[in-house]
């Protein structure tokens, strides 16, 4: 039996137990209590020994936290502002001001939606021009009360529609990009779980940028990129792998600045211990950051974004 | 989801700016034979039908500049394989053939120039290296131009022509679209004009980042434009794509780019523009 | 094109801000009767089906504000006559029916309170008073009131409603669109939120100018907000116009405004919001 | 006989003679010269007379120069900018950089049209919110590159339409009006028609704000007017006294700086002198302004429309 083959029959044992436990009123923690460790070190055998294609399913995982999921857990007085003022207003990305473990910030979310009418509502976070304008306006407002963004990434891309490349989807991503550069307060990005192309970057260019453990930061879809290769969208753990979209690998890269772990198995299975490991992470970068003024945070920023790359020089 | 159109497909008859293999060229527009020297007076546009051939970055700064004011700066930079990327050949080979083919490090021109006798620095993608993809060479070299432009002074004119951000670098590709948007900001902060040019095609990363936010921009008769490619929208929504779509002309009528200037007038257009925007005298 | 909508007409059931005649008053929407009493405790909102009745100004910043936190600021600036305007009477006629029946010297009452504890400054409207409409004293209280927040370090909170400029000061109300927007930058400059809350109606210049150019924009459920009035695009364009056209909802569907907003909530919604953007512990 | 009808007589004279010196060749200028000066002496005197109404009327008079001619007779290297960068191109509202007489500058034009087609293209000069963008978005770039504003107002009033109304009318314009508030550069505004509600005060906060002779400027049409006092937009030869709209009335409210004068008769009958005079006036405007930086023109500006209003203080 493989190691996963036991880890799924340990965590079934688990549940049939907590029933039990619920079901009689007895007190099975005696049993418990050792299944649940032995399922926690399978768990993080398991995430160590992942492969890149393995974390693109686990973040896309049914299940996994939205952005809101974090929002609810570890912000208070969140007022969701709506709109772009020119056009319309775009559920796949959205923000307000917020109290984030109690500091005042501005949040920019890309929220993929919750279950299936949510989901399709809000184009499963692949955002409409109107969003990366309203992310614009947010961004101002953000300067204009000293607020810190917060960004939390989490979407395919920009979604791919006529009408998106009518209201002109690129100029808003690059007006976005720009947007944030020009930011004189902090700004911390986090990926979530999918961060795909530009249409994630729009919202990511922060002083920091922050992903979760299981999250994938690229720049293509392994399915995009397993169609250009070898037409076929079904090699896309190849492209996966080939991609090098981890969350290590981005370390390695310098793409990012920190890992956040997540419970062993995955961020779905203890939104909870996931939101307290953000929220730790995010908090601590943006205390790192609250002594930097305007110039500084805005130079910061710039130099860390002008360093990416990989070249030699003759 | 950017180079899936351009980067196999081989459009040999179209390739103007490449070496021109015969004495005479077919317009794919209007199937008129046309000889190469005629083609070439006409900056590489059909002299019957309107229809742009695409150039190569050389050709592309060869029609812009005054003449032989053309002072390369790129070039010292080359690409590597930061992520070992292999898909069906190995990046470096890749790279090997691109090179070998434009005698380029990678896929884009910058350097020096004048138009109508103005002082400007240009860039030039390059699409027959890896049509034109963005990697970190092409993002290094723009934001070097940028930097160039405002440390000199001079407006900066970059023509895009991408299918968009180099899959085989990744996230290194992406985070291209950042580098060159902070690149760009010392131009804004002095006041200097920054104008690019979209050429056929320019789609992609490079369509959400240097190249629609200047101050002016511009697009080739025809040119198609955009952020996602067409054939990647078809897959998504199962619809038909308007006529025009994504074409020059259908970008003006929704208010993206300044205007759509055929390429025989760029530099008297650019002349008058640059002109009173930076409040000189000019014209050569 | 402003004022043509409401200024005439009168909906007396509908004033429920003015002095009410009887003991109840039947909801405009459901029909249903309702105590006076019980509407004023649920601050004009029709308990039944959330119905929003119009308010006068001072019922408005009563609803508004923290009981008793009211100071007024507006009151010692009185319009004139400079057009000599005459139509179906004279000016200084309507004004001082206007003025009789509101005891206002014109139609916006402005002053300082707080919100959830949070000193603040407040402008509302009255749309009781020739429909809100905006001539030179509501530019100036607005201006002044506007200014005063900035030199308080307060948020400021309007809250519009209105028909538009006063046809009666023709350019001269005109110009209040510039004046207010000008008298707004002391709180862009100072980092101090400005709040607008669209009531029903919100037209013509008033929407063109102080009323959406803040931070954030509220709107009341059910509200006409728009600049061209309805009748006027009617004749414009001689169509039909949609179902929920210029209403708050219709608006938020289309970016307009942050949100719409019961009335009942708005203190609450304020607190929250005020606390987030002055980065403050608030909360009465 | 009126002096109206002797005027409409002698202009005819003045025609036929003028025919007839091009057929025959003569030259009858002993007989035109005491002719013109005879027609022009009449027409200053019926300009003088003129009541609120006909001057709306000369301001609606078909030929009557509209933003571009003026344009082709005043200035060089103009480069019409297209586009709002996020919805569309207004063919009422155009601009871009361009030299007047010589000078530098950015144009923010409401253009009527001067054929049926045009017209009905252009809407009559009455702009959509993508006009009010597009002046925005050009006000940027004059900002940027230290280009004066230079804009010539001829509008009954942005477009009343669904569309409009649903992208934003109302926030387009108090976008305008806020970005011109802010100008760094000299901003000098020209009433050269029609000067119809928001929709021309959006591009008309300037510095200085001028008006030629036979222009209006009001907060409503006078039809708008007649249609809400009388239910009849019949009666707006009324609603026009009541208004005070001339350039006259203007200058006494001190909403305008400057009445440009038009060669007698109207701007229509010799645009090229009505040209040299607008031409005039503005680059004197200009010069005036020059030696101010972007400071004190922020705050020339911004206190020149904080003292516009009638009021009495208890
Ligand atoms: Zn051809
Ligand atoms: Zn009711």
């Amino acid at each position: 039996m493989t190691a996963a083959d036991t880890l799924t029959k340990l965590e079934a044992r688990v549940r049939d137990l907590e029933t039990t436990a619920r079901e009689t009123g007895q007190n099975l923690d005696a049993a418990l209590t050792p299944l649940r460790a032995e399922v926690q070190r399978l768990r993080a055998e398991k995430s160590a020994n992942l492969s890149r294609w393995d974390r693109v399913q686990l973040a896309r995982t049914p299940g996994r936290p939205t952005a809101l999921d974090y929002v609810e857990r570890l912000c208070t007085d969140f007022t969701e502002l709506h709109g772009d003022r020119a056009y319309g207003d775009d559920p796949a990305l959205i923000g307000g001001p917020a109290r984030w473990q109690g500091t005042p910030v501005m949040l920019l979310l890309q929220q993929k939606g919750r279950d299936t009418k949510s989901k399709i509502k809000r184009r499963f976070g692949s955002a409409n021009p109107e969003g990366y304008r309203k992310a614009v306006r947010l961004m101002d407002l953000a300067d204009r009360f000293g607020l810190p963004v917060v960004a939390l990434i989490d979407t395919q891309g920009a979604y791919p529609g006529i009408e998106a490349e009518e209201r002109g989807q690129g100029w808003a991503i690059a007006e976005s990009i720009q947007r944030m550069v020009r930011l004189r307060v902090p700004a911390v990005c986090a990926v979530i779980g999918e961060g795909g192309s530009g249409g994630a970057l729009a919202i990511g260019v922060g002083n920091r940028v922050l992903i979760q453990e299981n999250a994938w930061y690229s720049v293509i879809s392994p399915e995009g990129a397993a169609s250009i290769i070898w037409k076929d969208a079904g090699k896309a753990p190849e492209a996966a792998e080939a991609l090098k979209l981890t969350a290590p690998d981005l370390l390695d890269l310098r793409i990012v600045e920190e890992v956040i772990p997540e419970p062993p198995g995955g961020a779905h299975l203890d939104m909870d211990a996931a939101a307290q490991a953000l929220g730790e992470a995010v908090s601590r970068n943006l205390a790192d950051l609250a002594g930097l003024d305007g110039d500084e945070l805005r130079a910061q920023r710039a130099a860390r974004f002008r360093a990416l790359g990989a070249f030699t020089e003759s | 989801m950017a180079l899936d159109r351009f980067f196999r497909r081989r459009r040999p008859q179209q390739q103007a700016g490449a070496d021109l293999p015969d004495l005479w060229t077919q317009c794919p527009q209007c199937k008129e034979g046309l000889y190469n020297r005629d083609l070439e007076a006409a900056s590489f546009v059909c002299p019957k039908c309107g229809h742009h051939f695409r150039l190569d970055a050389q050709k592309r700064l060869d029609v812009l500049l005054d003449e032989g004011s053309f002072r390369p700066q790129s070039g010292r930079v080359h690409p590597t394989d930061p992520l070992n990327f292999q898909d069906t050949e190995p990046y470096p080979a890749r790279l090997a053939r691109a090179q070998a083919k434009t005698g380029r490090p990678d896929a884009v021109l910058t350097g020096t120039g004048t138009i109508g006798g103005l002082p400007v620095t240009v860039a030039a993608m390059d699409f027959t290296f890896s049509g034109g993809s963005m990697g970190s060479v092409v993002g290094e070299e723009i934001a070097r131009a940028a930097e160039h432009a405002a440390r000199a002074g001079t407006p900066f004119v970059l023509v895009a022509a991408s299918g968009g951000a180099r899959m085989q670098e990744s996230a290194l590709s992406l985070m291209q679209m950042a580098k060159t948007t902070v690149a760009l900001e010392g131009l804004a902060a002095r006041g200097l004009p920054y104008i690019s040019i979209l050429s056929d095609p320019t789609t992609g990363g490079v369509t959400a980042s240097f190249a629609t936010i200047a101050d002016v921009i511009l697009a080739e008769p025809g040119a198609l434009i955009g952020f996602a490619g067409p054939r990647v929208i078809q897959q998504t929504i199962r619809q038909h794509l308007p006529e025009g779509f994504q074409r020059a002309e259908f970008l003006l009528d929704h208010g993206m780019v300044d205007d759509v200037v055929d390429r025989r007038e760029h530099r008297a257009y650019l002349t008058r523009l640059l002109g009173v925007l930076t409040r000189q005298e000019v014209g050569a």
